[in-house]
């Protein structure tokens, strides 16, 4: 019952915030927010699972609950861990833990609304990592995008009512198309599969898969274009060049925590949902698929950053950024080597981090200087020497400096990819690879442009030294990057475990 | 021989830890400790230095060291050679190369150190905490990569030491040119390192290890592959070796700044000249040419990538030299030096010369942090005035300074007796060997004897200019002061100048046929040795015919004069154009061609474009192409469905007989749909 | 079991309680004409309403209606057959009796100061009387009678408050319509009944089967056509929808959302009744050539995209709602088009679900409109601007609706209207012509997030405007919005036992 | 002797179409009413006629049903109409068009 109290535990709180009065909401949440990170630490050091959830492995702190017989399917509560999704889970409660105190300075309206929605979105993303059923983690899945709605649009900048509704129905779009597709495919399999728990579908999926025709059309052709509409629709969530625009006007107009969590883990839903349904359930469409699959991910990386190189908008340019990172693990994923896909699910966590600590520092920027435009400020190393510390190793670290999380992320991937068996893989590789000459062109930049040189604001306020509860989860950020990246074994090996029946085709 | 973990090697470590801990302490105690941790790092340095020579020691003692200590991400893989399994680790590896490294760097890292407390500290300076534990960070990077026994570690650890040139690069980070110079200097290696970094991944998933020594390494696996002519991802072995072997060069290029990568080293003087002595003339520059020196076996494998490396090495030499010629800032002249000389040491490995090129390394490493050293006291003296033009007749007020900076100088230039000249000759001789079978090594070989005129001259103007003839300025009058701090490093450096290059007297052995070639023993293994990382293997390795003008001895003495009557040529020519009261700007008589150099050959002008010019347009146009088309389309799409709202609603006419008769009509068109698809009429 | 002793008229309990509380409320009104002792009226009402909804649960728990054989009380068959209590009838009377109760709640303050306070109650609870008899009636006869119980009410209700214009011609477009309406379903019974030459549901069917009809094909299909339109109307679907914007808007919000929840429920369990019942799939494809299935395929379709469509540019807050009530009758339609001869009662009992949640959800959302109205802070979207920071909780509670209305999670309209996209996939399996189906409300709930999400950012991201007094708190219509928004939300926790009934019901009108 | 039941259908869509068309045409609510009177009587002539066709008297009572329902229509119906004239001075349908789109 572990995953339950973590997902009450954040659900009461958010009630409790939400009528709480506005002066304490910030700490409150705080305080609340520490029990699921301090619970789900606990079932990290406690975790005893191995092998893929959704490929009949042992789960750790599963459990079940019959809940809806829909027909002749049954729908029932049924969560549990793997070694997938239990790193999401912690970067989960700790991301949010931190986000919600690097908002205490931003958030100056309306607060107990504010951190309620913060603490429900957590529940939701607990949720989303740890659901097994189908509908359950739908909902879980389509439970986010409200608080996040309101986030972007309540808190948001000046063009946050348009960056809101285009985030809402762009992504609740792609889902509508996912679900139907995955419904589709579990009707195509007929009596094989008899609920929506997603192991026994997976199981259906990887021996046997779709027999008979399904709309008349025929089984083989069916599945593929199954696997095509969950990838467009999982896709958007990512984001993945073409369906990436929706991305940089949310994370602008987003509050600098929303932004935290829209970079730190809403995107790691989509390529998580990638894994566990394209990348679990389609080995042969995922071999089929290789080649324009790896192209896709080759593009987001280049296209992404040079979108980057282009913006002077501090957090455009993290947030194209983050596109290009999201290529990576796309093409981590598309290897289909241990390597590539733990390394995949190993930069989904270390890019959370990451991303996170880089939105954090230019929030803090933001709070002292009032703008984010690079062409405005310069020198601010002069004033917040502590702040531009971090901000910078927090920039190496996105570069994959070495000993730090990035690095084991991107480097593992980019190993993985190149065994991979599609055809010039190592090409595809060698491209993507680029990416990380342009990533350290455009983040130097920034950093020559905004924190060093003589100092100098546009906006009339003076920059002073930022108040430790914003400093102080940076501070958190950078030692567990630096952690990862010394000892990335303390996942990676987890992760492996669980990626490889996804590869043995089943058993581990 | 390889030694267990016991034995002084167990404490090999701590080597590279000291340094770290000063890092730690000086970043978080820096501002309250005195001195600003300096001491920290001066104790630091200091033991490694003493843990180095005895390191150095053990191995003179017939021992070394092959151990891996942390294995951090390990997991199955699918090489082309076969192998199932690959693990990622840290591991030591002190053989004769990395134990002399070893000392080098640190003794280096330490007189630096203390040079600084004059330097920096005394000025009043701010953020020197800042700058000791940048020091001392790349002090612990740069000591790991130089005993890491695999290419990944390598190549982490190359990284970061280019992240502390960054760092220390941009220490004056209030000024606008220095946060620029800083981010050049890491772009253009990344640059480098980009490549370097396939290189990595590809070794790594072609052999499945990325040691460099013992019977996996990835070396013997290439050998092995060779001789059983296997296909590695399309290619034939060779070929592939090849291309690995390029891409690791990639990194080397960037970091040893060769052409064309070479365009950050003369911005990197932007930085302290403490860290100009140690960065980027002693250790971090040296490093691309230790990787190759470190992975040998695995360039002997392929004679096509060795020329690349003797050609571009030969060609750099020559290149940076001219450009040195016309440089007023003292510095510049030194960094262009660097270059130039880093040329040689590349020429050297690129003809199989490994112990030439090591040579030159060492002796480069000391002559080279002395003049460093020493044109930083000569700014101490003339107040961080750097114009070689604005000086003069230093001679007599800081004759310390003047005697070792002459000592560098003559080492650089490749005078006899001193360092450089025996080194640099080594290179030459190697070089012209092999070159009177390869044409296209006999023409770096040209070049580099060319280069050797030109370092004579820029370093003897620079000499000129800067300590003989009448002061030019006041501040050339009285200069200011400097403290022991200062002195002392010059005087070691010099004597180790003068004197080292005594370790490897190749032509007197050979003329005189005594065994004093010390350091080609060294590096041979008559003392400690790891397997297969020996220069008799490497020279079994290397597929270059030799040839020789008369007897080898003839050959020598030939190549030896030659390129000393050149510098000697090159020296006089300074002295007769510079070494007067009153000296001219004879450069610029050069024309058309001063101009040319001036601008070192437009590199930086192209590089620039290709970053602005090029590159950066495109981004916009991408960005555009983002805003106005894909995003286009997202707002498209919802435009037309709320149009085509706009337009539905239109039927609710609010008129209740246009409701009768559009009911009616709509139940019409049902009824003939159903009736003709129902078949009723 | 208590529901044995009871005779078996009782099973009609539900209907006839309504009707009895109808005539307490004349007997009031009669003793008092000029009473407008609102708590007395409203009460009455309220509790007889709330009486019946605790009679029909009651009976569905005992397992009145449900199949011997499931181990229930068996279905109850009155007068011969002219009423059957089954499932279904039990289902809809629920539906119908909750809406009842809490636009009864809600008009307690809503009527504050108004005439014929009386008259609004009775006609209230006599159209619900009619609503709860058509759930249960079993022949064309009842239906109709039934039906026109359920609609004369509504035509005076709507046209309530006789001095604004807006409530007049709405009333008397309603009431236009509606009569053409019903003239055609009568004239559709007339076809029907002289094809077949009976008017009871299973007769009908019985003679379809032993071939009585054949030959009367044209005429028999007419007729069910003619049905169907009477049955549109009532649903408010294309082309017989074009009364409601209007009459939503015009009409008393309490009204509006009377009419578009629970009057929508007893069309639709008009159809489902008649439709699989009396002509049943397979049969009645021989005598008229194809399966109805073909008509409602058609008219989901275009009924989800016109309600949807014309609602994404509305400006009226009210009006918008009324056409979202036209998108999500086209969705329940789905419940229909997805029939097929073997089964389907996934998709059917998807469309049952989603007609309860939106007893609540729907009603919710139209009567924060009418606290709007209450309020008297105006219509459009730009006059609830901000509304969130005077009435947090009730705007809450608006924000559950809408979200619900657009089918997002963690809110019962989600389940409902997933359950309706997996049940139309499911018939695509049989059906291909259900892809087609599927494909638009993907398009539609889409656009319906648009302007659904538009509310929501008026009432909670716009600033308030400066100039506006501060806002009462009715009890009567705060505890009818709050309790609609508490089961908008618990009731997708609880959503077992609904899916069962629901299911439960639709199986035994399939098999 | 006894007609065909055919015409009696025929009449009664004659009826019906009649009453249709003065639905459309018609803008007085009153006439409005009276063709839909006219609608629901065609439906009438058709009940009865079948019952006699068919030999039950199902149709015939559903007719008397039906004019019942037809009267209260009407009741309710001119109730609508009064206050429509009340508000718009007005008996003309298409008058009223406050609320459109």
């Amino acid at each position: 019952m572990m995953i339950e109290a973590l997902i009450a535990v954040a659900l009461i709180g958010a009630l409790v915030t939400f009528v709480a009065p506005n002066r304490v909401a910030g700490k409150l949440a705080f305080a609340i927010s520490l029990v699921p990170a301090a619970l789900s630490l606990w079932m990290f050091t406690a975790f005893d699972g191995s092998g893929n959830a959704l490929l009949d492995g042992d789960l750790a702190f599963e459990s079940h609950l019959e809940w809806i017989q829909l027909g002749e399917y049954s729908i029932e509560w049924f969560v549990g861990l793997d070694g997938i999704s239990l790193p999401l889970v912690v970067m989960t409660t700790i991301l949010c833990s931190l986000a919600i105190l690097s908002s205490w300075t931003p958030i100056d309206s309306r607060e107990s609304q504010f951190y309620g929605l913060v603490l429900f979105i957590e529940a939701n993303l607990i949720g989303v990592f740890s659901a097994l059923d189908f509908f359950v983690w739908f909902i879980f899945w389509e439970a986010v995008l409200i608080p996040m709605y309101l986030l972007i649009g309540v808190w948001g900048g000046p063009d946050r009512k348009y960056a809101a509704i285009k985030f809402f129905v762009y992504t609740n779009v792609a889902s509508l198309v996912m679900f139907g597709a995955f419904i589709a495919l579990v009707f195509g399999l007929g009596d094989a599969v008899t609920s929506f728990a997603m192991p026994e579908i997976a199981d259906a999926m990887v021996n046997g898969g779709v027999q008979s025709s399904v709309f008349g059309i025929d089984p083989g052709t069916f599945t593929a274009l199954v696997f095509i509409a969950m990838f467009l629709g999982f896709a958007v969530k990512v984001p993945v060049v073409p369906f990436h625009t929706w991305l940089p006007d949310a994370h602008v107009q987003a509050p600098t925590p929303a932004s935290v969590l829209l970079a730190g883990v809403l995107l790691k839903m989509g390529t998580y949902a990638l894994l566990r349904f394209n990348f679990t359930m389609f080995p042969e469409q995922v071999e089929t698929f290789a080649v324009p699959i790896a192209a896709i991910a080759v593009i987001s990386v280049i296209y992404g950053a040079m979108l980057a190189l282009a913006q002077t908008d501090l957090k455009r340019i993290v947030a194209y950024s983050s596109v290009s990172s999201m290529g990576y693990v796309i093409l981590g994923l598309i290897a289909y080597t241990q390597f590539g896909v733990g390394g995949a699910t190993f930069q989904m966590v270390s890019h959370g981090l990451i991303s996170g600590l880089m939105f954090m520092s230019v929030g803090v920027i933001y709070n002292v200087t009032h703008t984010r435009s690079v062409e405005e400020m310069s020198g601010l190393a002069d004033r917040m020497p502590i702040a531009v510390g971090i901000l910078v190793a927090g920039a190496f670290g996105y570069m994959g400096l070495p000993l730090m999380s990035g690095f084991h992320g991107e480097f593992t991937i980019f190993f993985g990819a190149f065994q991979a068996d599609f055809a010039y893989a190592p090409l595809f590789t060698a491209l993507a690879m680029f990416g990380i000459v342009i990533v350290a062109g455009y983040l130097l930049f920034a950093l020559q442009r905004t924190v060093f040189g003589p100092y100098h604001l546009e906006t009339d306020y003076d920059v002073g030294r930022a108040p430790l509860h914003d400093v102080a989860p940076m501070f958190v950020l950078l030692a567990l990057i630096i952690a990862l990246g010394v000892a990335p074994e303390l996942i990676f090996d987890m992760i492996t475990n669980a990626v490889d029946p996804i590869l043995n085709g089943g058993d581990l | 021989m390889v030694g267990t973990g016991a034995g002084p090697f167990s404490y090999a470590p701590a080597i590279a830890l000291f340094p770290l801990a000063a890092f730690v302490i000086s970043l978080v105690f820096g501002r309250q400790l005195p001195k600003k941790g300096a001491i920290p790092g001066i104790f630091a340095t200091a033991a490694s230095l003493l843990f180095s020579l005895w390191m150095f020691a053990t191995v003179a003692g017939g021992e070394t060291y092959h151990e891996t200590l942390y294995e951090w991400s390990a997991g199955a893989v699918t090489t082309e050679v076969g192998a199932e399994e690959i693990a990622f680790s840290f591991g030591l590896l002190i053989d004769p190369l990395s134990a002399l490294m070893l000392v080098i760097v640190s003794l280096v890292a330490f007189l630096v150190h203390v040079f600084s407390l004059g330097y920096m500290n005394d000025e009043g300076e701010t953020g020197l905490p800042r700058y000791y534990a940048s020091l001392g960070l790349f002090t612990f990077s740069m000591l790991a990569f130089v005993y890491a026994d695999n290419l990944l570690m390598a190549f982490m650890f190359f990284e970061l030491v280019g992240l502390c040139s960054y760092l220390l690069i941009g220490f004056w980070f209030r000024t606008k040119s220095a946060p620029s110079a800083a981010k050049k200097a890491f772009l253009v290696t990344r640059f480098g390192d980009y490549f370097f970094l396939i290189g990595v991944v590809a070794i790594a998933s072609t052999f499945g290890t990325v040691a460099f020594a013992g019977e996996e390494s990835f070396v013997v696996a290439a050998e092995t592959a060779i001789e059983d002519g296997t296909t590695l991802f399309g290619f034939d072995a060779q070929t592939w070796v090849t291309i690995t072997g390029l891409l690791v060069l990639g990194g080397v290029i960037g970091k040893s700044a060769q052409f064309p990568l070479h365009t950050w080293l003369p911005d990197a003087m932007e930085g302290p000249t403490t860290v100009s002595a140690l960065i980027h003339a002693a250790t971090m520059v040296a490093a691309g040419v230790y990787l190759v020196a470190r992975m040998f076996g695995y360039y002997a494998l392929s004679p096509t990538a060795l020329s690349i490396i003797a050609f571009v090495g030969g060609f750099t030499a020559l290149f940076a030299a001219t450009m040195g010629v016309v440089k007023d800032d003292i510095k510049q002249v030194l960094a262009y030096s660097t270059i130039s000389q880093y040329g040689y040491m590349m020429l050297g490995m690129g003809v199989g010369g490994y112990v030439a090129g090591v040579f030159h390394l060492m002796n480069h490493a000391f002559f080279k942090a002395l003049l460093f050293l020493g044109s930083g006291a000569v700014i101490v003296l003339m107040h961080h005035e750097q114009d070689m033009w604005k000086m003069g007749g230093l001679k007599d007020k800081a004759p310390i300074t003047y005697y070792t900076f002459l000592a560098g100088a003559l080492a650089l230039a490749g005078i006899v007796p001193f360092s450089g000249f025996w080194s640099k000759d080594e290179v030459l001789f190697d070089a012209l060997i092999v070159g009177l079978e390869e044409p296209v090594i006999l023409a770096a070989y040209a070049m580099g004897l060319l280069a050797v005129f030109f370092t004579g001259f820029y370093t003897f103007r620079m000499v000129f200019l800067t300590f003989h003839g009448e002061p030019r300025t006041e501040t050339a009058e009285d200069p200011h002061g400097v403290g022991w701090s200062i002195k002392a490093p010059l005087v070691v450096l010099g004597l180790l100048a003068a004197l080292v290059g005594f370790v490897n007297l190749a032509p007197i052995a050979k003329v005189a046929g005594m065994d004093i070639t010390f350091l080609e023993y060294w590096l041979d293994g008559e003392y400690g040795y790891v397997e297969g990382l020996t220069y008799h293997h490497y020279h079994e390795m290397v597929a270059f015919e030799e040839g020789y003008i008369g007897s080898e001895t003839t050959t020598m003495l030939l190549s030896a004069g030659l390129s000393l009557g050149l510098a000697l040529a090159g020296a006089f020519a300074a002295h007769t154009l510079y070494n007067v009261p009153e000296p001219k700007r004879h450069t610029t008589k050069l024309g058309g061609a001063y101009t040319v150099l001036r601008n070192n050959y437009y590199q930086d002008e192209y590089q620039v474009w290709l970053a602005e010019g090029l590159t950066l347009p495109l981004a916009r146009t991408a960005d555009l192409f983002d805003r106005s088309v894909i995003d286009g389309a997202v707002d498209g799409v919802s435009g037309a469905s709320l149009f085509g709202s706009s337009w539905v609603k239109r039927i609710q006419t609010g008129l209740v007989t246009n409701y009768a008769a559009l009911i009616v009509a709509g139940f019409i068109a049902l009824l003939l749909g159903l009736g003709l698809y129902g078949g009723w009429f | 079991m208590a529901a044995y002793q009871l005779p078996q008229w009782a099973a009609l309990a539900p209907a006839l309680l309504l009707a009895l509380t109808g005539l307490v409320l004349f007997l009031i009104d009669s003793i008092s004409p000029r009473s407008t002792d609102r708590t007395l009226l409203a009460g009455t009402a309220a509790v007889g309403a709330l009486a019946s909804l605790a009679v029909a649960v009651w009976f569905t728990a005992a397992g009145v209606g449900t199949p011997t054989v499931d181990g229930g009380e068996g279905v109850i068959e009155i007068f011969d057959g002219q009423f059957v209590v089954d499932q279904l009838a039990l289902y809809f009377m629920i539906v119908v009796t909750i809406v009842t109760a809490l636009i009864v709640v809600a008009s307690y303050d809503y009527l504050a100061g108004h005439t014929y306070q009386a008259e609004y109650y009775s006609l209230v609870v006599l159209a619900a009387t009619g609503m709860a008899t058509v759930a249960a009636a079993n022949s064309l006869v009842t239906i109709f009678i039934a039906l026109e119980l359920t609609s004369l009410p509504s035509y005076a209700l709507v046209a309530i408050l006789k001095d604004n214009r807006g409530s007049v011609e709405a009333g008397l477009k309603y009431f236009l319509i509606g009569a053409l309406s019903s003239a055609i379903f009568v004239y559709g019974i007339s076809l029907v009944y002289g094809a077949t030459g009976v008017l009871q549901l299973d007769s009908i069917a019985e003679v379809i089967a032993d071939g009585g009809a054949d030959g009367f094909g044209g005429l028999l299909g007419l007729g069910i056509l003619m049905l169907l339109g009477g049955i549109a109307f009532k649903t408010a679907s294309v082309p017989f929808h074009f009364w409601a914007p209007e009459a939503y808007e015009g009409a008393p919000a309490p009204i509006s959302a009377f009419l578009s929840s629970a009057s929508k429920a007893a069309g639709f369990v008009i159809a489902f009744r008649v439709f699989n019942v009396a002509f049943p799939l397979g049969e009645i494809g021989n005598v008229i050539g194809f399966d109805w299935t073909v008509a409602f395929v058609v008219l989901a379709i275009v009924t989800m995209t016109v309600g949807n469509f014309a609602a994404a540019t509305q400006e009226n807050v009210k009006r918008m709602l009324a056409y979202s009530s036209i998108g999500h009758a086209g969705y329940a339609l789905i419940g229909l088009a997805g029939l097929s001869a073997d089964g389907g009662e996934l998709v059917m009992g998807a469309a049952l679900m989603h007609l309860l949640v939106y007893g609540f959800m729907n009603t919710g959302a139209f009567l924060f409109v009418a606290l709007a109205e209450h309020w008297g802070v105006g219509r459009t979207f730009e006059d609830y601007n901000g509304l969130s920071s005077q009435a947090p909780v009730a705007c809450g509670a608006m924000a559950v609706f809408l979200f619900s209305l657009a089918g997002i999670p963690p809110f019962g309209g989600f389940f409902s209207k997933y359950f309706l996209f997996t049940g139309a996939l499911q018939a695509a399996t049989a059906n291909t012509a259900m892809l087609a189906v599927a494909a638009a409300l993907v398009v539609n709930s889409a656009l319906s997030l648009y302007y659904y999400s538009r509310l929501v950012k008026a009432l909670w991201i716009e600033d308030p405007p400066a100039t506006r007094d501060r806002l009462g708190q009715p009890t009567g219509l705060y505890a009818a919005i709050v309790v609609a928004a508490v089961m908008t939300i618990v009731i997708l926790p609880g959503f077992g036992p609904v899916a069962e009934a629901a299911t439960g019901a639709a199986e035994a009108l399939v098999n | 002797m006894t007609v065909a039941v055919e015409y009696y259908v025929l009449l009664s869509m004659a009826v019906f179409c009649i009453g249709l068309m003065g639905v459309l045409t018609r803008r007085n609510a009153l006439l409005f009413l009276m063709s839909v009177e006219l609608m629901l009587n065609a439906a009438n002539i058709n009940l009865i006629a079948f019952a006699f066709y068919h030999g039950n008297l199902t149709g015939q009572v559903f007719a008397l049903f039906t004019m019942a329902l037809a009267a209260a229509e009407v009741a309710v119906g001119l109730g609508i109409i009064l206050v429509l004239y009340r508000n718009f001075r007005d008996v003309d349908v298409t008058v009223p068009t406050t609320m459109r789109w």
